[in-house]
Formats: C-alpha cells, sequence, structure tokens
C-alpha cells in the first residue's frame, strides 16, 4: 500500500458522475427532443473520454501502483470503503470503456424509437462498468457488477433484433447465475478475512488458507466466467450479440465481456494466488477449449453477428489462456488482449449494426456483394476482421503474441493448439468477409447508400485505436506491466 | 379499607370493560350488516381504551379515543356508504369454511393462551412500576427526544397514506369513467 | 527521432521503406476517387524508393553491415526491438524488391488502365511494396516475421482484385489460409526461440548458431518450424497448391508478388538466417527433400497445363523448389543468386504473358497462338528471351545461376539430388518451350478471322492506333527485364563476391555477426570448392544438355511442322489427369476441409451448443417454470383460503411447541 | 385481576375473534375491520409487557402509537383500495377478486 497516492481531485468519481449526471439529465429531457438527448449523451460520453485520456496520459507508470486513489469509509460495522483508484489493470479498461462509449453513443445517432430510454439505460449500464473497473471494495464491485447487468434485459428486449425476448431473457439468466456465485464467494472471503473489511487490499493482506482460497477462486472463476463467456458458458454470447442494438453489442461485447476477465483477475487472482494456481490448468484448459472451438464452431454460422459473437468466444479463450499461465507476459497479453478485443469486437459490431441498418438482414447468404455498393462500409468490417485474425501491426497481434508466448512455456500442448486457433480464426473470418462483401453486385442492395462521413466518425476512431495501439504496443504494455510485475511475484 | 372499596370498584369496572370489549368484537366479526360491524368495532376499541387506562396510559387511551374509535371507524363508515349499497343482501356463508375458520382460529387461540400461561414471565431488570414515568409530558418529551425519528416516519407514513389512498382512489375513478 | 534526419544512410532507409505506406493511406482516405493521381502518387512513391534502394546498395557496397534499432517495447523479459539490418543480402533484395516493384507499378499504368479499381489496385501495390520493402530489410526475426504477415496480407488483397469473381476471391482466401498454416510454424518456432533463447536478432541468431549457442534440439525443433513458414510462402510441398489459384490476380500481381518477390519471400528467409539454419543438419536435409519434391511435382503439373500463368506459377514453384534445395544444400550464393535473377526473368515471363492477355483476352496459350500472338513482336521476343533465361541457355542469367545450384547439388554426397536437379531442369526447359512453340507456331497457322482483323492492318498497326500510351507502358518495363535478363548473368562474380564479401570485413558487427558469415563463407565455399574440384565442364556440358534436350522434346512434339502437339503425356490419360489435378492435392484438402472440419467439427459443435448446451440451459429453464406452473396451483388466489392454511399451520406450530 | 396472564388471554381473544373475521367475512369491509381487531390486540399486548416486564415505560406506549398512525394510514390505503375495487369490479367480495390466480 505504499505505492498508493491520494489523488487531490477524485478524478474516477467524476468520471463515474459524467455517466450519472448524463443520466439524469436525460431522464428530465422530453422525449420528443431526440436530438437534444443525443447531443447531450454524446457531450457526457466524450466528457467521460477527455477524463479518461488524461487519466491515462497522468498515470505514472514508472511508479506504478495503484493511484488517483479515493478512499472513504462508508459502513464502519462491515467495512465498506468508497475506495477508488487506477493501476496497470483497469486503466486500460477505463480508456477502453469510455471509447467505446463515446463510439457506441454516436453509433446509435440514427436511432428513432424510445431515444430516451435507450440513453439513459446504455448511461447506467455504463455506469456500472466504470463503477468496476474503477472500485477497490468487493462490495461496490458487486454492487456495480449487478448495476452493469441489469439494464442489458430492457435494452435488448425493447431495442433488440432477432429473437429478442429469448436472447435477452438467456443473457440476462446467464449473468445473474454468474452473480449467484460471485457473491457468496465475495461474502465467504469477507467472512473468512474477519468480517470487518471489503477493502480489497485489506483482505489480501490477510493470506487466505489455501481451502479458502481454492474455494473461492473456483467460485469467482466460474461467476465471472460466465461473463467472460468462457467455454461451455459461452452460448449466451452470440445469441444474445445477436438479439441486441449494435451498441449495447459494442458496450457488451467491448466492455461488459471484459468485466469478466477483469473480475479474475482483480477479485480471483489478487485474493486468491494460491487458488489460481491450483486451478490454473483448468483455465488453461477451457481457455484453449473457447480458442479452437469457438473459431470451429463460427465456421458454420450464416447470421453475421453469430459469427462475430463465436469470434469473441475464441478471442476471450486468448485471454483466459493468458490468465493462466500466471506469468507477466500472459497476463500482459491478456490485458492487452482485453483492450484490443474490446476495439474491435466494437468496431465489428459497429459494422454490422450500420449493414443491418440498412440492408435488413443480417443472414449472410443473403449479404452477398456488398463491397461493391457500400465500400466503406465494408471497409471497417473487412479491417475488424484482420484485426480478429491477429494481422500484425494491429493491437490484438502483440497480445496474442505474449500469450502464445507465455502459454507455449506454461502448458505446452494448450500453447500449440491455441496456435492451432490462429489458422481456424483466419479461415473463418475471411470465409465471412468473402461471403458477405465479395461476389457479383446483388441487385437488391443496389441503392443502398454507403456510410456518410458522419457516421464514419466513430468507426474510424476505431480503426485508428487498434492501429495506433499495433504500431506502438508500448504505450499499452509500459502501463500494464507497471502493476503486473509486482503481481506475478505472488503465485 | 378505602384502598379494597377503590379495588372492588375497579374490579368490577375492569369486568365490565372486558365484557364490553369481547361482546364489541363479537358484534364487530359476527352480524352479517357492516354497519353493526363498525359499531362493535368502535365498542370494542372504546373498550381497549379502557384497558390502557387500567394499564396506566393516559395519554395512549385518549389516542385509541381519537384515532381509532374518532377516525378510522369514520373512515370505514364513509367507506361503506360509498360501496355497497348496505340493502343488498349477500350471498349465505359456506358452511365449511366457516368450521374451518372457527377450527383455525380456536386452534390459534389455545395455542397463544397456552404459551401465555406456560411461560414464567421475568421482569426484565430494572423494572420499576412509577406512576409518574407514565405521564403525558414524559410520553411528549420521549416522542420529541429520544423517539423522534420513530415520530417523524409515522408522520412521513402517514402523509405518504394519504397521497397514495387519494391517488388509488381518484385514479380508479378516472379509469372507470 | 532526430537521428533519422542526421544520418543520411537511416534517412534513405526509413524514407525509402515507409513512404508507400503513407501513399497507401493517402490513396485509401483522399484520393480514391481519382484514379489518375491515385497512381501517379504510386508510382512516384515507389520510384522514391527504388531509388533510395539503390543509392543505399551504391553507398554501402563497401561498408560493413549495419544495424539500426530502437526499442519497440518490454513485456517481462521479453525485449522487442524494431530495427533494419542492411548487409548485403537485404540490400540486394531490397534493389530487386524496389526496381521491379516499380516497373511493375509501371506497367500496371497500362494493363490496369480503365479498371473501376485502379486506385485500390494501387493502394494495395504501395502496402505490398512497404511490408515487403520493410520485410527485408528487418532487424529481427519477429519484425520480419510481422511484415512476412503483411505481405501475405497484401497478397490476399491483391489476388482477390476481382473480387466479383467468386474463384479470386477463392484463390485470396486460400492463399491467405495456406500461408497461415505455414506462418503458424513459423510463429511457434519464434517462440520457441524466444522462449530458449531470448533474442530474435538476426545476426544475434546467426552468430549463437554458428557459435553453439543454441542447443542442438533448440536449433533442429525451430528450425524446422520456422521452415514451415518458408513452406507456406515459398509454396513447397505440400503447401504449393495456393500460389497456382493466385494467379486468379491481376497479371502484373502475379509477376511482382506470385513470382518475383512476395513468394521469394521465403527463400529469402532461408538465406537471411541460412548460418541458423545450417547448424541443424536435420533441418537442412528435411528442406533438401521438401525442395526436390516440390521441384519435381509442380514441374509435371507445368507440362500439362494450356493456361498461360499457370504454367508460369509452376514454374516459380518449381524455381522455388530450386532455391530451397541450393540453399538446403549449402549454396548459400547459389540460391541467393538464382532469386535474383529467377526475380528478373520471371517477372519478365509473367508480364509478357500480361501483354498477350490484355491483348487477347483468354489465358490459354492455344488460342494466343492461333490469334496471332506472335504478331505482338515485342513481348514475343522477350517472352523467348525469359523462357531462355529460365531454361538456363547461354547467356541468359538464368544459365549461371542454375548451374551455380547444379554445382552446390553436385557437391552433395549422395548423387540423387543432382540428377533430380538435371531431371528438373529437363523438365523446365520442355514446359517452357511448350509454351513458346504453343504461341510462336500455332497449330494450322494463324487464325486469320480474328476479331482483330475488323479494323484492318496488322497488330502492330493496332496497338500503335489503339493503345499507344498503354502498350509502351507496358512494352517498356518488359524491355527493361529482358536486358537485365540478358545481362545480369554475367555479374555473378562481382554479385558473390559482394554476397561473400562481409565476412572480410571486419566491422563493429563482426563481434557477433562475424563470425556467423564466416560460417556461410566456409559452407559456401566448400559447396563451390566441390564443385569446381568434381570437374566443371562436365557439369556445365550436363547443364546445357539438360535444357537443350528440353526444348528439343519440345520442338519435337510442338514446334517442327506436323508435330502432333499433344504432349507425349497425352497417351497416359491418367498421368495427365493426375498432373492437372495437381497430383489430387487440392481435391484431399477440400474434402478433408469439407468433410472433418464443415461437416464433422463445425457442425457438431454448433449442435452441441444448441442441443447439448442450450439444450441443457433450457431445460434446466423449463424445469424451473414447470414446477414453478406445478407450484402455483396452490396460489388460487383465494386469499382468505391462503391465510387460513398459514393460520392453521402457525396454530399446529405453536400447539406442537407448546403442548 | 390486573396480572399480565390476564391481559394477554384478553388479547388473544380479540386475535382470534379477528382472525375468524378475516378467514370467514367475505366482505372486503369486514376483513379490514377484523384487521383493526388484530392490530388492536397487538397493542395491548404491547402496552402490558411495557407495563409488567419492561424497565422503560416509554417504549411500548411508543409502539402502540406508531402502531396506531400506520394502522390510520393502512385503513386510508385499505378503504382507497376497496373503493377503487369497487369501482372496477361493482362488488367487494374478497372471492371475486381472484386476478392472481396463478
Amino acid at each position: 500500500m505504499t505505492a498508493m497516492n491520494m489523488a487531490g481531485f477524485p478524478i474516477l468519481t467524476t468520471i463515474l458522475m459524467t455517466t450519472i449526471v448524463g443520466l439524469l439529465v436525460i431522464i428530465f429531457i422530453p422525449p420528443e427532443k431526440t436530438k437534444l438527448i443525443k447531443q447531450v449523451s454524446l457531450a457526457s460520453a466524450s466528457l467521460g473520454l477527455v477524463l479518461c485520456l488524461w487519466l491515462y496520459h497522468a498515470y505514472d507508470f514508472q511508479k506504478g501502483g495503484l493511484q488517483f486513489v479515493e478512499r472513504v469509509l462508508w459502513v464502519k460495522s462491515i467495512g465498506i470503503y468508497w475506495f477508488n483508484g487506477v493501476d496497470g489493470i483497469n486503466l486500460p479498461m477505463m480508456l477502453l470503456t469510455s471509447v467505446v462509449l463515446f463510439t457506441g453513443v454516436w453509433t446509435m445517432w440514427e436511432l428513432e424509437h424510445r431515444v430516451k430510454e435507450f440513453f439513459a439505460l446504455m448511461f447506467l449500464l455504463v455506469a456500472g462498468v466504470y463503477g468496476v473497473f474503477m472500485s477497490m471494495d468487493l462490495f461496490w464491485i458487486f454492487v456495480w457488477y449487478d448495476v452493469s447487468l441489469f439494464p442489458m434485459y430492457p435494452l435488448i428486449a425493447i431495442w433488440g433484433g432477432t429473437r429478442k425476448e429469448y436472447g435477452a431473457m438467456k443473457l440476462t439468466l446467464y449473468l445473474l447465475a454468474g452473480s449467484a456465485f460471485i457473491l457468496p464467494a465475495i461474502l465467504f472471503l469477507w467472512a473468512k478475512g474477519g468480517g470487518h473489511t471489503f477493502d480489497l487490499f485489506m483482505l489480501q493482506k490477510i493470506g487466505f488458507t489455501p481451502y479458502v482460497q481454492n474455494v473461492a477462486f473456483l467460485m469467482l472463476y466460474l461467476g465471472f466466467g460466465i461473463l467472460a463467456a468462457v467455454w461451455p458458458f459461452h452460448t449466451w454470447s452470440p445469441v444474445g450479440h445477436v438479439a441486441a442494438p449494435t451498441a449495447v453489442s459494442m458496450i457488451h461485447a467491448g466492455v461488459l465481456m471484459k468485466l469478466g476477465a477483469y473480475g479474475v483477475l482483480r477479485i480471483g487472482m489478487t485474493l486468491c494466488p494460491q487458488g489460481a494456481v491450483y486451478w490454473s490448468h483448468l483455465m488453461a484448459l477451457l481457455g484453449t477449449i473457447g480458442i479452437i472451438y469457438g473459431a470451429i464452431a463460427g465456421l458454420g454460422q450464416t447470421d453475421l453477428k453469430y459469427v462475430i459473437g463465436y469470434s469473441s468466444v475464441s478471442h476471450m479463450g486468448i485471454v483466459g489462456l493468458g490468465l493462466a499461465t500466471l506469468s507477466v507476459n500472459g497476463i500482459n497479453g491478456a490485458v492487452f488482449q482485453m483492450f484490443a478485443h474490446g476495439i474491435m469486437t466494437a468496431l465489428f459490431f459497429s459494422s454490422v449494426g450500420f449493414i443491418y441498418d440498412r440492408t435488413h438482414t443480417k443472414i449472410i447468404p443473403e449479404l452477398g456483394g456488398l463491397s461493391k455498393t457500400m465500400p466503406v462500409a465494408s471497409s471497417f468490417f473487412i479491417f475488424a476482421a484482420l484485426a480478429g485474425i491477429g494481422v500484425p501491426l494491429m493491437a490484438s497481434f502483440w497480445a496474442e503474441l505474449l500469450v502464445l508466448t507465455a502459454a507455449v512455456k506454461a502448458f505446452p500442448v494448450a500453447g500449440i493448439l491455441a496456435c492451432m486457433g490462429m489458422i481456424l480464426s483466419a479461415l473463418f473470418m475471411l470465409r465471412v468477409v468473402q461471403r458477405t462483401f465479395y461476389g457479383e453486385k446483388n441487385p437488391r442492395w443496389e441503392h443502398i447508400p454507403d456510410v456518410s462521413k458522419f457516421l464514419a466518425v466513430p468507426r474510424v476512431i476505431l480503426m485508428s485505436c487498434i492501429l495506433f495501439f499495433g504500431l506502438f504496443p508500448k504505450v499499452m504494455l509500459d502501463v500494464i506491466q507497471s502493476t503486473v510485475i509486482p503481481f506475478v511475484t505472488r503465485f | 379499607m378505602e384502598t379494597s372499596g377503590l379495588n372492588t370498584i375497579l374490579q368490577f369496572a375492569f369486568w365490565v370493560t372486558v365484557a364490553l370489549t369481547v361482546a364489541g368484537a363479537a358484534i364487530a366479526v359476527f352480524p352479517r350488516n357492516i354497519l353493526y360491524n363498525v359499531l362493535g368495532l368502535a365498542l370494542a376499541l372504546t373498550g381497549i381504551a379502557g384497558f390502557y387506562l387500567f394499564l396506566g396510559s393516559l395519554f395512549v387511551a385518549l389516542m385509541q379515543l381519537l384515532i381509532y374509535v374518532g377516525a378510522i371507524c369514520i373512515a370505514i363508515v364513509f367507506a361503506i356508504m360509498l360501496s355497497r349499497p348496505l340493502h343488498i343482501s349477500a350471498p349465505p356463508r359456506p358452511p365449511v369454511k366457516m368450521w374451518l375458520s372457527i377450527l383455525a382460529s380456536a386452534v390459534f387461540f389455545v395455542g397463544v393462551v397456552s404459551v401465555a400461561l406456560k411461560t414464567k414471565w421475568q421482569c426484565a431488570a430494572g423494572h420499576v412500576y412509577k406512576a409518574s414515568q407514565w405521564s403525558v409530558e414524559n410520553i411528549g418529551n420521549a416522542l420529541l427526544t429520544r423517539y423522534e425519528l420513530v415520530f417523524e416516519v409515522i408522520s412521513l407514513v402517514l402523509l405518504v397514506a394519504i397521497i397514495g389512498a387519494v391517488i388509488t382512489a381518484g385514479y380508479s375513478r378516472r379509469i372507470s369513467s | 527521432m532526430g537521428a533519422i534526419f542526421r544520418d543520411p544512410v537511416l534517412f534513405a532507409t526509413v524514407l525509402g521503406a515507409n513512404l508507400p505506406f503513407f501513399t497507401m493511406a493517402v490513396i485509401l482516405i483522399f484520393t480514391r476517387h481519382n484514379p489518375r493521381l491515385s497512381s501517379q502518387l504510386s508510382v512516384g512513391s515507389i520510384a522514391v524508393s527504388a531509388v533510395c534502394a539503390i543509392s543505399l546498395l551504391a553507398k554501402l557496397f563497401f561498408a560493413p553491415a549495419l544495424q539500426y534499432q530502437t526499442l519497440w517495447f518490454v513485456s517481462g523479459k521479453l525485449n522487442i526491438v524494431f530495427g533494419y539490418y542492411l548487409d548485403p543480402l537485404s540490400l540486394l533484395m531490397l534493389t530487386i524488391v524496389g526496381i521491379i516493384a516499380c516497373l511493375v507499378q509501371i506497367y500496371s499504368l497500362g494493363y490496369m488502365a480503365g479498371d473501376p479499381g485502379y486506385s485500390r489496385y494501387y493502394a494495395f501495390q504501395s502496402l505490398f511494396a512497404w511490408a515487403m520493402m520493410n520485410m527485408v530489410i528487418a532487424g529481427s526475426m519477429l519484425q520480419l516475421f510481422i511484415f512476412w504477415e503483411m505481405v501475405g496480407l497484401a497478397s490476399y488483397f491483391l489476388i482477390g482484385f476481382y473480387y466479383e469473381k467468386w474463384s479470386a476471391s477463392q484463390a485470396g482466401k486460400k492463399a491467405f489460409v495456406m500461408n497461415r498454416v505455414g506462418d503458424v510454424g513459423f510463429f511457434l518456432g519464434l517462440i520457441l526461440l524466444l522462449l530458449g533463447f531470448g533474442n530474435l536478432g538476426i545476426p544475434e541468431l546467426n552468430h549463437a548458431a554458428s557459435t553453439h549457442g543454441l542447443s542442438q534440439g533448440l536449433l533442429t525443433a525451430s528450425a524446422l518450424l520456422i521452415f514451415c513458414g518458408v513452406i507456406g510462402k515459398s509454396a513447397q510441398f505440400p503447401l504449393l497448391t495456393w500460389l497456382p489459384d493466385a494467379m486468379e490476380g491481376p497479371t502484373p500481381v502475379s509477376a511482382l508478388l506470385h513470382s518475383a518477390t512476395m513468394v521469394a519471400a521465403g527463400v529469402y528467409m532461408f538465406s537471411r538466417i541460412f548460418p541458423f539454419f545450417s547448424g541443424s543438419h536435420d533441418a537442412m536435409q528435411f528442406a533438401l527433400v521438401i525442395g526436390t519434391v516440390t521441384m519435381l511435382l509442380s514441374s509435371s503439373m507445368a507440362m500439362v497445363t494450356y493456361d498461360l500463368k499457370q504454367v508460369w506459377a509452376y514454374s516459380t514453384v518449381s524455381q522455388l523448389g530450386y532455391m530451397v534445395m541450393a540453399l538446403a544444400s549449402g549454396g548459400y550464393f547459389a540460391g541467393v543468386f538464382h532469386l535474383t535473377t529467377h526475380a528478373g526473368f520471371k517477372a519478365l515471363l509473367f508480364l509478357c504473358s500480361g501483354i498477350f492477355i490484355h491483348e487477347f483476352h483468354t489465358n490459354d496459350m492455344r488460342i494466343i497462338g492461333k490469334q496471332g500472338g506472335r504478331k505482338l513482336k515485342i513481348p514475343m521476343v522477350c517472352i523467348t528471351v525469359g523462357a531462355l533465361a529460365l531454361a538456363g541457355v547461354f547467356p541468359f542469367s538464368g544459365f549461371f545461376s542454375k548451374e551455380a545450384i547444379l554445382s552446390v547439388l553436385a557437391a552433395q554426397p549422395n548423387k540423387i539430388w543432382f540428377a533430380a536437379g538435371l531431371f528438373g531442369a529437363v523438365l523446365t526447359a520442355y514446359y517452357s518451350f511448350r509454351l513458346i512453340f504453343h504461341i510462336l507456331l500455332p497449330m494450322g497457322g494463324i487464325e486469320e478471322k480474328h476479331h482483330h482483323d475488323d479494323h484492318g492492318g496488322s497488330s502492330h498497326e493496332h496497338e500503335e492506333e489503339h493503345h499507344g500510351y498503354i502498350f509502351w507502358a507496358m512494352a517498356i518495363p518488359v524491355m527493361i527485364l529482358a536486358g537485365v535478363s540478358l545481362v545480369l548473368g554475367f555479374a555473378e562474380h562481382p554479385l558473390e563476391h559482394f554476397i561473400m564479401r562481409s565476412v572480410n570485413v571486419p566491422g563493429e558487427l563482426a563481434a557477433h555477426g562475424g563470425a556467423a558469415l564466416q560460417t556461410v563463407a566456409h559452407v559456401a565455399a566448400e559447396g563451390a570448392g566441390h564443385a569446381h574440384e568434381s570437374g566443371s565442364p562436365m557439369l556445365l556440358i550436363l547443364g546445357v544438355s539438360a535444357g537443350l534436350l528440353g526444348i528439343f522434346v519440345a520442338w519435337l512434339e510442338y514446334g517442327r511442322k506436323g508435330a502432333s502437339r499433344k504432349g507425349f503425356l497425352s497417351h497416359v490419360p491418367a498421368i495427365w489427369k493426375l498432373f492437372d489435378l495437381r497430383w489430387f492435392m487440392d481435391v484431399f484438402y477440400r474434402k478433408g476441409l469439407d468433410t472433418f472440419m464443415y461437416a464433422g467439427l463445425t457442425s457438431l459443435f454448433t449442435l452441441n451448443d444448441r442441443r447439448i448446451i442450450d439444450g441443457g440451459i433450457d431445460g434446466i429453464c423449463i424445469f424451473t417454470e414447470g414446477s414453478g406452473r406445478l407450484f402455483s396451483f396452490l396460489q388460487s388466489g383465494m386469499l382468505q383460503f391462503n391465510l387460513l392454511l398459514m393460520v392453521l399451520c402457525a396454530g399446529a406450530a405453536v400447539l406442537y411447541f407448546v403442548i | 385481576m390486573n396480572s399480565l396472564s390476564t391481559y394477554l388471554i384478553i388479547s388473544a381473544l380479540l386475535f382470534s375473534l379477528g382472525l375468524l373475521g378475516i378467514l370467514q367475512r367475505r366482505n372486503l369491509i369486514g376483513m379490514l375491520i377484523s384487521v383493526e381487531l388484530l392490530l388492536n390486540a397487538a397493542n395491548l399486548n404491547f402496552m402490558a409487557y411495557n407495563r409488567f416486564l419492561a424497565p422503560d415505560p416509554v417504549v411500548g406506549q411508543v409502539i402502540t402509537l406508531f402502531v396506531m398512525g400506520l394502522a390510520a394510514a393502512e385503513a386510508a390505503i385499505g378503504l382507497s383500495i376497496i373503493l377503487a375495487l369497487y369501482r372496477k369490479m361493482h362488488s367487494i367480495n374478497i372471492e371475486a377478486a381472484q386476478k392472481m390466480k396463478g
């Protein structure tokens, strides 16, 4: 805790407040004024983005550790703190959240149906996400976690697409089932820690017995793993993403899935290092299965969003495998992959969303030859697909490199199999690209306009994010490993 | 001697109160005319106010009369007037339900009474009965100091309830009209 | 950053290698709708790159190897550096890439004129040029791998350039995926090295391998894995079938990417870490076998196809096989030299074929012949020059490099490799002249009724009339390349001296790079020495006669008057079919992918998701719902009934506890 | 007479009568009346315990007052619901209100 630096100005709470204030302002705008609602949303999202960028810039990675700390005792009798801070693990996640929120709001600019409720719920969702990422208190992490889960149901069930009620219900049930593992685990740890603090770092110092760690870690891994689409708890991912509206898919796949992996890392591996060691083989196994399985199952899909859903399963498998290695490179790569995949999948969903808005179909065989009529929109998708394949000089390549390097060292067989996943992902992404965008011009889509300059902006932002961190991975890795290096010493 | 005379009177008065209360309660429950029920209730509530006097709390007894007998019974009468006309006779009571209810109530009564009798009640430490402590001043003092929160919460609850009652009753009128 | 501007060499390197990238970005973002400007930008930038490359070669011709590097990022104990490594090999290759890319882009001005995707074409050409140049001068294997992948990406886009055509996009996908298969091996090899050795710098690796800084097991394993990359990129057996399919791309692309430079990247990488490979005898033997098999298989395929570009594609594969054979048997210079000459004459062949294809709108050599292909004099002469070079006829460049390879092979203890090499040379000459004779001396003479005659006049006039600018844009690069093919062979000794020279220059790199290069020199000199000792005249005669024999057979069958023009293989339809279907390799892959992957695993997994996992979850849901429905009967809606039950239960409980 | 158990028995009797009313009356207002009886029985208990057992004389009275307040609120709400129900269904028979039936 020596590395903890108290912040003068509560920047983290301010970031959280940008969403909550945005939410409140939207609530008090009459629903007819859709334009104003969108402007307010974009303004509050961009404020969050600016603050997160500043935070990223201001974080001193040479010093490392927890910075911008806000710590106030809230409930004394059971030890709940309003305890926020950023380190190298959650800082990229905060940045990711703000970028995806910003681009997501912008992407939904053409929304007409119940605009007010949509943006209000979306800000509630993101408030939860920010809260989970910045909070260092188990109680608050859980509260924010559930805050972020709850709006998913209305968001999908009201604004969704294919089989929206089923998708919404399935997703919500899955995620709440995850919560049902997490809450007992948190309370278990709290009780075993003496029952007087929820502070993550105070609990960390206690040092639980191996038995407690094993049990708690498994529960946390299962609970958060459901959200991270760990095989075999992944089937909500395709179904839910197919059903969800564009921006929700973006935030959900881009950010919310990362909450799962982040939870495993932040709570599970911080509090139960022995448990993580004990279960690392299981994590590696499930991660590898996820990589291969997601790619192979994705090969046969005919719905664009299903494909992306499965690709997320595959990419989150890489995160899982990286965490399982319990090494600097593996966790660096996993965190980096979380970021890279978030941006990439947001780009995926935003381009698919655009195509769907215009053509009203996501079925690949119906789409064919789209490149002729919408070259720019197609190029966004193709770019995302290339990032998904792991083409070098895009952010995800470095993540995969680091994870696979660590994996080959720690689990040679799993590592080699995961490498095979690279072939499969190439096959399956290119297959989709070919069938959707290439081929003869489809007369059905002849009169559909291409993406306008205004709507291209959020996609371009996401693309440049991928390229920037692909060309300059140092910018991110320095930050990540400032925390990861001390982190792995405890395994 | 004087006290024993007073005691006798008091005892007599007590049992009269008991009889009135139980009779009131019975009237409140058994007759099928709803207006009789309300009157029975008023009688029973008054009897209970009497018990409060016997227990030494003038303030609560007064409150009982004011709130229950005064306010609630009147409100119920209003409700009766606003709802079903009295002259429409209700369908006969199904006997199975009647007997089952009586059985359940009897079981409950026996259970509770036997608990009450079997338990060896012990005074809490520091229990001293001093009439001065039961004075209205004392209660007023406590209500505005230690139980301030209770006091405020009651008023808040009442406020909310009244608003809610107005809305519920009014809203349905809007729908039905 | 300032260092880039202070050091002219570094400046030229960075500028030359990265200018095309910015060109690509500018084209894609700003000048998409202005094809003319796009092409000018692209050609201009590649010209600058070529000039940079040539001036670097000139400036550093006598200088020691240079290494620039900067830390890219650090993760744990991994230090990933970004840097450029300028030694004779990379400078040579940089120059080849620069010049050929420049020529091809000029050629494309004509070939692609009027294409709706003109700007896109130049954007991807620039992407390729950028990636290829960066790959060539990469300072570390990881960086090489990165640009290696980028080159593959450019190749994917360019093969699938005509994306409306299903076969084109299919070919692009196939190329990318097959390359990926090899690349995963490469990647694993790199990871192994990273874990076992910790440094992927090219000089460091070579040094470590030659000074036994690496354990033999690690070396062999990683060398074999890295060789998988060569197999993928250079289309070696068993991943060779993507290259013929890649001919779906525009012809200049085939010339640049799929013959001269990109596919040679595999061989280049092999030679780049040649000392490292030569540290492992097993890996070298494996490479030799693969190279030989590839060479023979693809030659056999080239003998039966009538598609102009397919012939050159198979030929490219077989020549790459040759190079791998040369390198694998220790002929460092022979391999590199053949790479150089091959780049020249194969680009020439493709570009000439491109003119024919552009003119006659067909790939079939028989139709081109019949419609008067030989009337296009410039390409006809040039394609013959290229074919002569390919066949290894004196004084064309191919002769010299092929002799060098044969001499290396002859030095191998097992003469079977030499025999295979000679046999391959015969086949090469045969199939290339089969093509030449088909066009030059078509069966039944030239049909006079072809559509060009409608305009009247000879085809030459037609060229002048119709597309003077277009024709000359294509013809000039072709003539330049023909000239190069004619003279390049005579530069063998200066080149050998140049490539081998750095051994003798004690520079700052001698500390860690010198020993590596000494090994090269040693191995190579040994090979060459052996060759020369074992009787060069004999070898010379054998080599030349192999080429001439092939040409003679081709003449017998296709050239002479009254020849059957069918080829001796047509007498055995089974073999013809075997060759034509690429030894059933594609069938095998297709079937494998379809049955094992799509019909097998994919549908199994999908079914598993839908039925077992989702079914299980839904089952739980149905159970919950059903049991809820069951218990909801208790919820009769009769308030008093519920209360009654409650009171009875409570009362009973009280009674139970009290009495 | 003035002993705890007397009061307890009286209150139990009142409670049982209220219970009986709740269980068998079908008139909603009748049920509400019975609920008032239940509450009063409980109040009586509080007062009695306070008088005979508790150390602090005020607490029981305060609770009784609190319950009275709540009872008033409950009566207000209950009666308004009854009125609303009556307008909707033209009946205040509890057995007619079965929409929540599972």
